[in-house]
């Protein structure tokens, strides 16, 4: 019987180790956001063409890139449940999904409040990548709400695993088509966000430590919540017992 | 390459070139973000934290009384 | 359990699955031979229908093995597939259909089936006259029968039975424990979970808690 | 009484069958749809403009968006009845890959909920004044790309077939897979109306509706064996 779960992934391990990692990677994550911070407000020169809407531009590429990061990464762990029947893969991939939902709002939110300024609209169905990041959000809610729809944890986790993986395959294809059509509707904004490559040395600089703190901080807020994931699954074990009672 | 703080005044920087509203906008949503995936986690460990510790003693005065 | 005459048919060891946070069962062994019916006792909830569905692959979430003729079901499930009928709670009937067209389709999955076996499976089990009515005009027993034509039509090695005389009236389950006294003669397997006393020589019964 | 086992050709064709003769005894699994797709393309002359040449402008998108939501909206019938009366157990313990018995029901669902749809599509196309020259292209391109609907919405039905409140999820999970093929469809009608040639669109469609085939019905096939657990 222990071997039945010990074969689980062991989620316990993962408990100690997170442990001992948590606060590093929380405070590495403050750092680097400081530091971002800090760099993007006060240091950044102003754009020739786009001001210092550079600044929003900043945080909106780096939120943009770790958003991408979530349908390859519930794709993994659902292979990962379906195939090795491993609890702690779901447990990860269950608050991936509503972290990149999360993920997905704030690229649209900042993409548009940007496209506020450059475009003169909220909103441009001619920017593939926003339209994009809007499927891909839709679908991060069906994740989510697939998951609450279906009361029994191991089912739950089975479907999820499977639409995760069929979503990651789609995500690709809506987004390769939506840049297609975007093409063939002739974009009539003179700036794309894709002109970001006209943006000096120092907005990348700052965008990549920006990059490095959110992905810091994705991993720091997926590591807490799957830590109470695991609390709540394994309060009958005796480990989990001790903790409480440690508490 | 220098490096050099970008405005002269508070005021300067809170303006932000006239984008005032849609640079601290960002921010303000990037800072809520951050702050609701971060502070919520470690609230919600708390209360798990709690209940499994009342469900623990409920358990454990059943078994007294049955012994 | 003890082991009969009869050749080993399924073979189930060291079963564990848990529901929810209760753990259903834990090392659970069974073994059916040829010529061999196991009935399921116990309580509500206790996991008979679990068990049935764990037994012919449509529940996975388990521990253990399972084995058909030395072969494990779940690498390879075709041989066991091939050889096994179940009939589960719900009766597998659809009710826009008539039985002769239900039939062909459930049987037709399997083997190929002729409208005269079809025709006589029916008259077996006491349907004769209702080949071509819609099922939804068909009592709860009457679709109860025509899910058992199969047990005629497919001539499956093993029966595995969720349930089978809850709807059926004194004649239907006279019939049934008729077919399965000849299934046990002609060397096939069965599992069947019911709180009826089956009467069928040579009946071992596995207690569920 | 000798019996033969049946190849898994014979599996697909009795499957195939039975769908068909229960959409035919059901008569609304046909009728549904097809109404559906001329009710909701009959509101849009009415929610937008009755000027024929605006309303020739988004014909393409309407038709396509109204196919879109009728097949949505028969999608729930494919295995929602063999769920309930325990026909799908009898399904998943069937000797065959379930591949094959899963892709006769799509099919069989697609002849009777898509097929209509597509055979009627030339008249609204009329009604709503799609302008002459697509009418071919309108034909084909919803010929090719219902059938992707079909197998990829069948994905989420499969998911979706034992909740109580399944409705929303449903079109939260189907609706944005359909968006490549509401794009291939809709470039297609636009593009050639401007001089660009069929074929391309019809190959990018071709291969969408291959991709499909082969890896859809692995897909529902899980995910039936999952919600039946």
């Amino acid at each position: 019987m222990w071997l039945w779960f010990a074969k689980l992934g062991s989620p316990k391990w993962f408990y100690d180790v997170s442990d001992r990692w948590l606060p590093w990677l929380a405070g590495a994550m403050a750092l680097f956001m400081i530091v971002g911070v800090i760099w993007a407000l006060l240091f950044l020169p102003p754009d020739y063409q786009q001001g210092l809407t550079t600044r929003i531009l900043v945080i909106h590429v780096a939120v943009a890139g770790t958003s991408l990061a979530f349908f390859p990464l519930m794709a993994v762990a659902g292979t990962i449940t379906l195939v090795w029947k491993m609890k702690l893969a779901d447990m990860v991939a269950k608050n991936a999904a509503a972290l990149g939902a999360w993920f997905s709002f704030v690229t649209l939110a900042t993409g548009s409040i940007w496209g506020s300024v450059m475009w003169g609209t909220w909103w441009e169905w001619t920017d593939a990548r926003l339209v994009s990041m809007l499927f891909q959000f839709f679908l991060l809610l069906s994740v989510v709400a697939l998951r609450s729809a279906i009361e029994d944890t191991d089912k739950a986790a089975k479907a999820c695993a499977l639409l995760s993986i069929v979503g990651c395959i789609n995500v690709v294809i809506i987004k390769y088509s939506v840049e297609w059509w975007n093409v063939l509707h002739q974009p009539a904004s003179p700036l794309s966000m894709s002109s970001d490559n006209a943006n000096g040395p120092e907005f990348w600089m700052a965008t990549g430590v920006m990059i490095i703190a959110v992905y810091l901080f994705f991993i720091v807020s997926l590591i807490l919540t799957t830590r109470n994931e695991i609390l709540q699954r394994e309060k009958r074990s005796q480990w989990v017992q001790d903790i409480v009672r440690a508490a | 390459m220098t490096q050099s703080i970008q405005f002269s005044s508070i005021s300067e920087f809170l303006d932000m070139g006239g984008y005032a509203f849609n640079v601290w906008a960002v921010y303000a949503v990037f800072l809520v973000f951050i702050f609701v995936n971060l502070v919520f986690p470690i609230v919600r460990r708390k209360k798990i934290l709690r209940e499994i510790k009342k469900q623990s003693v409920f358990e454990h005065t059943d078994t007294d009384s049955t012994d | 359990m003890q082991r009969s005459e009869g050749q080993e048919a399924l073979r189930v060891d060291n079963l564990f699955c848990e529901r929810g946070e209760r753990i259903l069962f834990q090392d659970l062994a069974l073994v059916i031979c040829q010529g061999e019916v196991i009935q399921v006792k116990g309580p509500n909830g206790s996991g008979k229908t679990t068990l049935l569905r764990i037994v012919c692959g449509l529940h996975d979430g388990y521990q253990g093995s399972i084995t058909w003729c030395g072969e494990t079901t779940r690498e390879h499930p075709e041989d066991f597939l091939s050889s096994l009928t179940y009939l589960g709670h719900h009766v597998g009937v659809n009710k826009v259909l008539t039985p002769l067209e239900n039939l062909r389709w459930s049987c037709g999955l399997r083997q190929e089936t002729d409208d005269k076996d079809i025709y006589s499976a029916l008259e077996d089990m006491g349907l004769k006259g209702f080949e071509e009515s819609q099922c939804f005009t068909l009592s709860a027993g009457q679709q109860q029968r025509v899910s058992l034509s199969r047990l005629l039509l497919n001539q499956s090695n093993l029966w595995v039975l969720d349930e089978p005389f809850t709807t059926l009236d004194a004649d239907g389950v006279k019939l049934l424990e008729g077919l399965l006294c000849k299934h046990i003669d002609r060397g096939g397997a069965a599992l069947v979970t019911t709180h009826h006393n089956l009467g069928v020589p040579g009946l071992k019964v596995l207690e569920l808690t | 009484m000798n019996l033969k086992q049946a190849s898994i050709f014979q599996a697909f064709v009795v499957t195939l069958k039975r769908d068909l003769l229960i959409a035919y005894k059901r008569k609304n699994d046909i009728v549904n749809p097809f109404m559906f797709f001329l009710i909701t393309s009959s509101l849009f002359p009415i929610g937008i403009s009755p000027d024929p040449s605006r309303l020739g402008e988004i014909a393409a998108g309407v038709l396509w968006i109204s196919a879109l939501l009728a097949s949505l909206l028969a999608m729930d019938n494919l295995y929602r009845a063999d769920f309930e009366d325990g026909s799908l157990e009898q399904l998943l313990v069937s000797p065959h890959p379930l591949y094959f018995l899963v892709l006769a029901k799509n099919i069989g669902h697609w002849l009777v909920s898509g097929l209509p749809v597509v055979l009627i599509s030339p008249l609204i196309a009329y009604m709503i004044n799609l302008p002459q020259e697509s009418y071919s292209v309108l034909f084909f391109t919803l010929l090719i790309g219902t059938p992707i609907l079909s197998l990829v919405g069948s994905i989420g039905v499969a998911l979706t077939v034992g909740l109580g409140s399944r409705g929303l999820i449903l079109a939260m999970i189907s609706l944005p897979m359909s968006v490549p093929v509401l794009i291939a469809g809709t470039l297609a009608i636009q593009e050639t109306a401007n001089g660009a040639p069929l074929a391309g669109y019809l190959a990018i469609m071709g291969a969408m509706l291959l991709g499909s085939i082969t890896l859809a019905p692995l897909a529902s096939a899980l995910a039936l064996r999952i919600s039946v657990n």
